[in-house]
């Protein structure tokens, strides 16, 4: 049996655990205890079948369904594969931890969750999978729609229904633009299948309108700047497991599309594109990485953050389609590298951070993150599993966050000239840039962890905060360890990473990481770069060893429990912690234009001083709100034509019945 | 006596036109009335004289069924109407009788240019009555606009029924039977249905006036 | 199942007919009784299994005329006849508990059900009568009659609104039809110079046997009148302001027929039309008025969406913006786009009179169609919210429903055929989604009001039997209807 | 890669040297900060005194810490150590040199900064959470500075790898780079802000308006108080060396002549005293500001960083 038939089979078996779940969509311990971790163990199958998939020649299906003249075409080679895996490694997670999660409450019943989420899952893997563009389509607004009806799960909140209007919304303006976009590839041949589209070749202005249309439709999926505003909505309005995948997979099936098209489907390459990527790109993380600083809410943080990973992320592919247009696949493929595996470390940690605030929600019921803190005591299993995603998050070596911003920074540095001059001028800017961005994100992961873990709590009922359940402690440890063997293990992930570079822009890391040892990862050659995460943990593990010694065999063990000094003050209360606006004020600061705020700042006279600030998007004031009015102001007019009085109505087909004659008389 | 037959259509025809005229200013309803019948006996007379000239024997009928329903039928059931509703006058029109009349000429111009490339290609032996029937559906449908009470509507709808039907038989020497009986009877059918609808109208807002008539809307 | 096969299209087709008419007849007698409604759906059954059976007969001769040749049916409109039937069938059964929840409400009284009864028999044979017939000047004939039928439905709940709906109805279409009639004497003008006048020089078949001989400058002048005519009553931009009205005022198994089937009727009606003139004309100009038309509708609905207070009303516009989509797509001509045509008419058909059927509901249960006092349905009623909810995404073109499916067809020839087109209807597209979804889910999800139980308990059956052949065609359309599809297709040419 | 037990004994060396040499280089810094500014100055072997006096006492652990408040110090120090351990100081021939480049160097650094803030944070005290959010801001404008200097030198040499950078620019003929000028100046200006010292920040006052390092270890006493101080002295070390290595690199022994090793041993400690006369000098000449003028004083870093960077692609590439 072909490797595409088993996972189009596993998938098929996904949709038919959803389905199942409508048996008894009310009764919970069936849902969770029995149809999850069926679920999570074909996730696991489907890694194995798509790790496996990757390296074998591309395998084509045609499903007798779909239109008549274009059936669903379904193709899996290296890029698709590689993707696939992602989707099966961290559903994998996610799945088991749903299994500890889910719990019977307000709005939609457990069944109908598993049966959206199940249909989710499959229509993400059906989008790596489409091989034409009706495929494509159906399994791109099905994810749309199955991950609305995710986000609006608990739909009694009314700015729970306005996210997920916004989310559905964009998203469907997205599909719009995309489904432009092949018109334009298919150029008038009327046939939409990718074997197609490949065959055609198009003048460099219609590539690059329809380069700009995917640009537009799926950075409004992937959350670029300015589209990203629905991202902060939705991903704390949906039930954690649904915005670990959300942000983890959804956003990257965008970068998924985007290669898909942009080096795939078109052969035609211009240099500004990958220019227009990279500033994009840089704007957008930039932007992410400044409002996660800011943010209150925990799941707003981390999906501002998630937005500062994808404008990483585009840096890296407009690096790469810019050396690709100037024919230097060596660098293309180091930028095209460095961008997937960001991909991948974003996914992992990504996803555990926000399975970890879902048990805080349920431990606490509190998102605001100044009601939370100390956590670590009553949760420490979350507490410190969440660690280790944080410090990927924060890109530390040796986790899986530092591999890929090292690589990123190497494709900076090993930039060799450039044809056009103010290309090499912007290059190093753009290092800045990314190093800024880096530097940034770790001091918002502090800012995550410790206000939400350290510290005294802020709440009384934090106190008994039960910590997770068993399988939900499986779903968190399995991202954790992936994160940490990504981090120590980044030569395994380039192996896979390897063949979809050659197939994209012919030229793959593989063979120069291996001529350099399993060891040592040296992109180029050992004098340019290298960095040995194995070392290097084993480095820091053998030191604190040596320190623990040192002082305890040479010295004493004695230590003593004591209340913290209070400076002589006496009354220490958990009210004098920095709270999360404490902690991102001196950003705030930094970068005020930026942001659009209203503070409320109490008079020396009040009784009872409150100091409030709220941090807005200006996005929403330049671009969203002007629509909205364009669009209502044209209804307003439309609706002149429908004034109710028959005699008029009388005279507009009179009207109409003239001017046709006249235009007929001729 | 051909010939005198022959431009006897034409000589309807043009009656037909004069009293689509005489409706678009005409404000007594009762008249309205008048003129919609003497419409009707033009255009029987017509049919039947179309069907002596052409010696199609179903023209007669569809004669007698035109008397028999436009002179006889609706007139009586209109009379009663009008004395029913107490509807003697309408209102004031949405336009004035000369700009109306204006504008009526322009039409006529207008039907004329449009119809004489095809009368000249049409067979029958009122061929060039074609431009004129065009003229007075366009009339009654002017007429339909400008009109502000129900009733008024309602006539001149029937009247451009009536030019429609003088085109069927003029230009094409009458339709075949079975549409002539089809319309027939969906005029009928229709007439019945105004009627019921003019006293809903009246019983719900005691008035004809459609001004009433303008709730539903975008604005 | 022998005599089945033997059979010629001519026994089914009489069946077909003379349920509807029987059943009228009888329903005007005794159509406020408590069998009335089943009477109603038995009728309706039997119409639409015949009209199954007439459609294999089809598929397996082809075409055929019956009755000499004033019946022609082709795989045209048995598809047609087909749809119409179903629909006709499946809304008798939503009317039955519906109609009584508003006697229960008294808004409905005995002679105001036999009225409705008999009318909508009446109404259902004169369409399908307008779309067996092989006279266009029957076709005219029965049109006018569909409409006279419906139109004291409309006003049949006696409220000012409900009355100047109806009167508006009335006169406009009654105009319009008028002006189709006009259309018809020309066109029969312009045959008679070929065939020689009598009943023939109306019958399609030989109309279309002799199309290209046809005088063009006639022809131009009757398609103006027949398309403005038939327009009207498909509600086309800019005739189309009957339309809302009468669907928000009319009971609602009305504005289900009257949107899922009357205007696929018109729109046949136009096609038959087309296709002569286009055979005349020689260049396309007929069908580029069509594209024009069927643009204006969508752009022009898709705006007006956003600003309906009333839930009939709004998805009124959204039927008058599918039908400019299907007008536009029959303009653009090509098997291709004529193939997403007739999908799209199938998809939209059925979807709309199942959003009609959960409409109507969710309006008897919140005792009002203001879409601001409709809250929460999910709480109340979950089977009609969800209902609602997922018939309003497939209408909006989402898949995995057939919308979606031939709207695709739709602009992807559009994009072969008529660039510049395609980014216009998605826009609209992209508003009109906007506004349904806004106003959709907030009834749908939510807090929920008081919403009063209905005596009844509602029909859903219809729905999602809807719903699923939506789904199910979106995901896999059978081989056997592709074919009929494309028969069809080619027939309508351009 | 096969090690030569040259290069082992070298790495040994280096990493010993470190251990011992860096609270002595604290300590002589520190003196003569005190005789600059005409006091008398304590003892150079001041801070092995300190670090032995803590390592004795009891260490008291504040009762709601949590266990990662106690392995923090370990970690640091650990960090600390590996970064001494890779930077070429005596010789470029290291072992651990492939293991990490100029990038996880920085690494190291913000790996150590992290785990100190969260450690701070974790008592959760007033001090320790401002201690945390200060060093956190002066971090995330410092690396990037530091990151960006690091560049220069990484594009002159075609390599992020230290080693390599030394090499090209010690044992190839001798060239003048003006990117390294602007690289310079923001090394020095971020390597006072990382090593805690005026003018941003003062280690020998408490005063909570001003201070950051010392507010960020204030939990912490005994032992782990003192490996901290250690690792501090590393971190002031490493960084010595790091500057040494791209500007004054001359001196350090290369792969091929382990016998260098013996000249490269007071060299480095000639180089180093020098350093540290210098810092002394800088501290007492300038004053410390406010907390909110730091960040303008490392935007100015990080900016003529960049600055180097575009220089290096306009006349040197």
């Amino acid at each position: 049996m072909l490797d595409l038939d088993a996972i189009l089979t596993v998938i098929a078996i996904w949709v038919g655990v959803g389905v199942a779940a409508l048996g008894a969509p009310r009764n919970t311990r069936f849902v969770a205890h029995a149809l999850f971790p069926v679920s999570a163990v074909l996730s696991l199958a489907i890694t194995v079948l798509a790790l496996h998939g990757v390296s074998i020649s591309p395998e084509q299906r045609v499903l007798p369904l779909g239109l008549p003249g274009l059936p669903l075409h379904f193709r899996i080679d290296s890029l698709s594969a590689s993707f696939l895996a992602l989707i099966g490694a961290v559903s994998a997670g996610t799945s088991v931890f749903s299994a500890g999660y889910v719990r019977p409450g307000e709005g939609t019943a457990p069944g109908l969750q598993c049966l959206q989420y199940h249909l989710f899952l499959a229509a993400m893997a059906l989008v790596v999978l489409a091989d034409d563009a009706y495929a494509f389509m159906l399994a791109w607004e099905t994810m749309a729609l199955s991950s609305y009806f995710l986000v609006i799960a608990n739909h009694r909140a009314a700015a729970i229904r306005q996210a997920g209007y916004l989310y559905l919304l964009l998203a469907h303006i997205g599909a719009i633009a995309i489904l432009l976009c092949f018109g334009i590839l298919q150029a008038s041949t009327g046939d939409f299948t990718f074997a197609n589209l490949r065959a055609q070749t198009l003048s460099p202005l219609w590539g690059s309108l329809a380069f700009l249309l995917a640009l537009l439709g799926f950075g409004a999926k992937a959350g670029l700047v300015p589209l990203h505003v629905w991202l902060p909505e939705a991903h704390p309005a949906a039930p954690s497991p649904v915005s670990a995948l959300m942000s983890g997979v959804m956003l990257k099936t965008a970068v998924y599309a985007l290669l898909r098209i942009t080096l795939d489907l078109m052969h035609l390459q211009v240099w500004w594109w990958g220019v227009l990527l990279l500033a994009l790109g840089l704007v957008t993380a930039l932007y992410g990485v400044v409002f996660t600083t800011v943010q209150t809410d925990m799941k707003r943080l981390l999906a501002y953050s998630s937005i500062e990973n994808v404008g990483l992320v585009f840096v890296g592919l407009g690096l790469a389609l810019m050396f690709r247009a100037y024919e230097m696949p060596a660098l293309a493929a180091l930028a095209l590298t460095a961008a997937l595996l960001h991909t991948v470390a974003h996914a992992l940690f990504k996803s555990l951070l926000f399975l970890a605030t879902g048990t805080v929600l349920h431990a606490t019921g509190e998102r605001n993150l100044g009601k939370l803190g100390g956590l670590i005591r009553a949760m420490p299993w979350v507490a410190w599993l969440a660690l280790v995603g944080a410090l990927a998050a924060s890109g530390l070596p040796p986790l899986a966050g530092f591999v890929s911003e090292w690589l990123l920074l190497q494709t900076f540095l090993l930039t060799t000239h450039l044809p056009a001059s103010f290309l090499n001028m912007l290059v190093p800017l753009a290092a800045a840039g990314v190093a800024l961005v880096a530097a940034l994100g770790a001091y918002a992961m502090v800012k995550f962890f410790g206000v939400i873990f350290l510290g005294q709590p802020r709440e009384q009922k934090l106190q008994h905060a039960h910590d997770a359940t068993p399988l939900e402690r499986i779903g968190l440890a399995w991202l954790a360890a992936l994160c940490v063997g990504l981090g120590l293990a980044p030569i395994a992930a380039i192996d896979v990473i390897d063949p979809v570079t050659r197939m994209l822009v012919g030229f793959g890391l593989g063979a120069t990481v291996h001529a350099n040892g399993w060891l040592v990862l040296a992109p180029v050659s050992l004098q340019r770069a290298s960095y040995s995460p194995l070392v290097f943990a084993f480095a820091v593990a053998a030191g604190t060893l040596f320190a623990v010694l040192l002082v305890h065999i040479v010295y004493h063990a004695r230590a003593r429990r004591a209340p913290a000094w209070d400076c002589g003050f006496g009354q220490r209360n958990a009210r004098m912690q920095d709270t999360a606006e404490g902690f991102g004020q001196p950003i705030r600061q930094i970068f005020e234009p930026l942001f659009r705020m209203r503070r409320e700042l109490p008079s020396a006279f009040d009784t009872r001083p409150r100091y409030r600030v709220i941090v807005e998007d200006h996005f929403w004031h330049w671009i969203y709100k002007p629509v909205q009015a364009m669009v209502e102001r044209a209804a307003s007019l439309a609706g002149r034509v429908q004034q109710g009085r028959i005699a008029i109505y009388l005279l507009y087909s009179f009207a109409t019945l003239v001017v046709m004659l006249l235009l007929a008389g001729r | 006596m051909i010939a005198l037959l022959t431009q006897a259509i034409n000589l309807f025809a043009a009656l037909l036109l004069i009293l689509a005229f005489a409706m678009i200013t005409q404000r007594r309803v009762l008249n309205l009335v008048h003129l919609f019948t003497a419409q009707g006996l033009a255009l029987a007379a017509a049919t039947l004289d179309v069907g002596y000239l052409t010696a199609q024997p179903h023209l007669y009928a569809s004669a007698a069924a035109t008397f028999l329903l436009k002179v006889v039928l609706l007139p009586a059931l209109l009379h009663r109407l009008i004395n029913r509703l107490q509807v003697r006058w309408d209102v004031e029109p949405l336009l004035n009788a000369p700009l109306t009349m204006l504008l009526g000429i322009v039409l006529v111009v207008f039907a004329f240019n449009l119809a004489t490339p095809i009368a000249a290609l049409a067979s029958s032996v009122a061929r060039s009555t074609l431009g004129i029937a065009l003229a007075s559906v366009l009339l009654s449908f002017l007429m339909m606009i400008t009109r502000a009470r129900a009733v008024a509507q309602v006539i001149a709808f029937l009247s451009m029924e009536n030019s429609l039907l003088f085109a069927a038989t003029a230009a094409t020497n009458g339709m075949p039977m079975l549409v002539e009986l089809g319309i027939a009877l969906d005029v009928l059918m229709g007439f019945v249905i105004l009627g019921v609808f003019l006293f809903q109208i009246r019983e719900q807002f005691d008035s004809l006036d459609t001004r009433h008539l303008e709730r539903l809307r975008e604005e | 199942m022998n005599m089945f096969a033997s059979a010629t299209a001519e026994l089914p087709l009489t069946v077909l007919l003379a349920s509807p008419f029987a059943g009228a007849l009888l329903l005007a007698l005794i159509g406020h009784s408590r069998i009335g409604a089943a009477i109603n759906v038995l009728a309706s059954a039997v119409a639409a299994g015949c009209s199954l059976w007439l459609a294999a007969i089809i598929a397996r001769d082809g075409a055929s005329t019956a009755y000499g040749e004033l019946f022609f049916v082709d795989p045209l409109n048995v598809f047609l006849v087909a749809l119409t039937a179903f629909v006709g069938f499946t809304t008798s059964i939503f009317s039955r508990p519906y109609m009584r929840i508003e006697v229960e409400h008294g808004r409905m009284t005995a002679p105001r059900m036999r009225l409705y009864h008999a009318m909508y028999q009446l109404f259902l044979a004169m369409m399908l009568v307008a779309l067996t017939t092989n006279s266009l000047g029957v076709l005219w004939v029965a049109m006018e009659a569909a409409t006279l039928c419906t139109v004291l439905l409309v006003s049949i709940y006696r409220t000012p609104a409900a009355l100047e709906a109806g009167w508006k109805y009335f006169i406009l279409c009654g105009v319009a039809v008028l002006q189709a009639l006009f259309g018809t004497v020309l066109l029969y003008l312009a045959a008679d110079r070929v065939i020689g006048s009598g009943a023939g020089a109306l019958l399609w078949t030989h109309l279309d046997a002799v199309k290209t001989e046809l005088e063009p400058t006639i022809m131009s002048l009757a398609f103006v009148f027949l398309l403005l005519g038939y327009g009207t009553k498909a509600g086309l931009v800019p005739v189309h302001h009957w339309l809302p009205d009468a669907h928000a005022e009319g009971p609602t198994p009305i504005s289900a027929v009257l949107s899922g089937l009357l205007l696929n009727v018109a729109v046949y009606a136009i096609l038959r039309c087309k296709v002569l003139a286009e055979g005349a004309l020689g260049n396309g100009l007929p069908g580029r008025a069509m594209v024009a038309f069927g643009l204006l509708s969508v752009l022009l609905a898709a705006f007006l969406l956003h600003r309906q207070r009333d839930i009939k009303r709004m998805f009124a516009y959204s039927s008058i913006e599918h039908m400019g989509l299907i007008t536009f797509a029959f303009g653009l001509g090509g098997p291709i786009a004529n193939f997403g045509g007739l999908l799209h008419m199938t998809m939209h058909s059925l979807t709309k009179s199942a959003i009609f059927f959960a409409v109507g509901h969710a309006a008897q249960k919140a005792g009002t169609q203001a879409m601001d006092q409709i809250r929460g349905l999910l709480q109340i009623s979950p089977t009609v919210g969800w209902g609602l909810m997922i018939g309003s995404l497939a209408i909006v073109g989402m898949p995995p429903f057939g919308v979606f499916a031939s709207e695709f067809v739709i602009l992807t020839s559009a994009m072969r055929q008529l660039p510049w087109a395609a980014p216009l209807l998605l826009l609209a597209l992209a508003v009109a989604f906007a506004a349904i979804v806004a106003r959709v889910q907030p009834m749908v999800f939510g807090e929920t009001a008081a919403m009063k139980r209905l005596p009844h308990p509602p029909a859903l059956v219809p729905v999602f039997t809807h719903l699923g052949l939506g789904l199910a065609l979106g995901l896999y359309i059978p081989p056997f209807l592709i074919s009929w599809y494309m028969r069809a297709a080619s027939l309508i040419g351009g | 890669m096969p090690i030569s037990p040259f290069a082992f004994v070298a790495q040994l060396l280096q990493l010993a040297v470190a251990l011992a040499a860096a609270p002595l280089l604290v300590g002589w810094v520190n003196q003569w900060r005190a005789w600059l500014q005409n006091k008398t100055a304590p003892s150079v072997l001041q801070p092995y005194y300190v670090l032995h006096k803590l390592l004795l006492k009891e260490a008291v652990v504040a009762e709601n810490a949590s266990p990662l408040f106690r392995v923090v110090p370990y970690v640091v120090f650990a960090c600390m150590a590996l970064a001494c351990a890779i930077v070429p100081a005596l010789s470029t021939d290291l072992p651990l040199a492939p293991a990490a480049d100029a990038i996880a160097l920085v690494g190291v650094f913000a790996l150590a900064r992290v785990f100190i803030s969260l450690a701070a944070m974790d008592v959760g005290t007033a001090f320790g959470t401002m201690g945390a959010r200060r060093e956190m801001l002066i971090g995330f404008l410092a690396e990037p500075a530091l990151l960006m200097s690091l560049f220069c030198a990484s594009l002159i040499s075609n390599s992020t790898s230290l080693t390599a950078i030394v090499n090209k620019v010690a044992h190839s003929h001798f060239q003048l780079y003006p990117s390294l000028a602007f690289a310079g100046v923001a090394f020095t200006i971020v390597s006072l802000a990382e090593n805690a010292r005026v003018p941003v920040d003062n280690p020998a006052t408490h005063l909570e308006l001003t201070m950051v390092h010392e507010a960020l270890i204030l939990e912490y006493s005994g032992r782990h108080l003192a490996l901290i101080e250690w690792a501090a002295s590393l971190k002031l070390f490493a960084y010595s060396c790091i500057g040494l290595a791209l500007f004054f690199p001359y001196g350090v022994a290369d792969a091929h002549a382990p016998l260098a090793m013996l000249v490269a041993l007071p060299a480095l400690a000639g180089k180093l005293a020098i350093g540290g006369l210098l810092l002394a000098l800088i501290e007492t000449v300038s004053a410390k500001m406010r907390i909110f003028r730091v960040p303008e004083f490392l935007a100015t870093a990080f900016v003529l960083a960049v600055i180097g960077l575009l220089v290096h692609g306009l006349l040197e590439a």
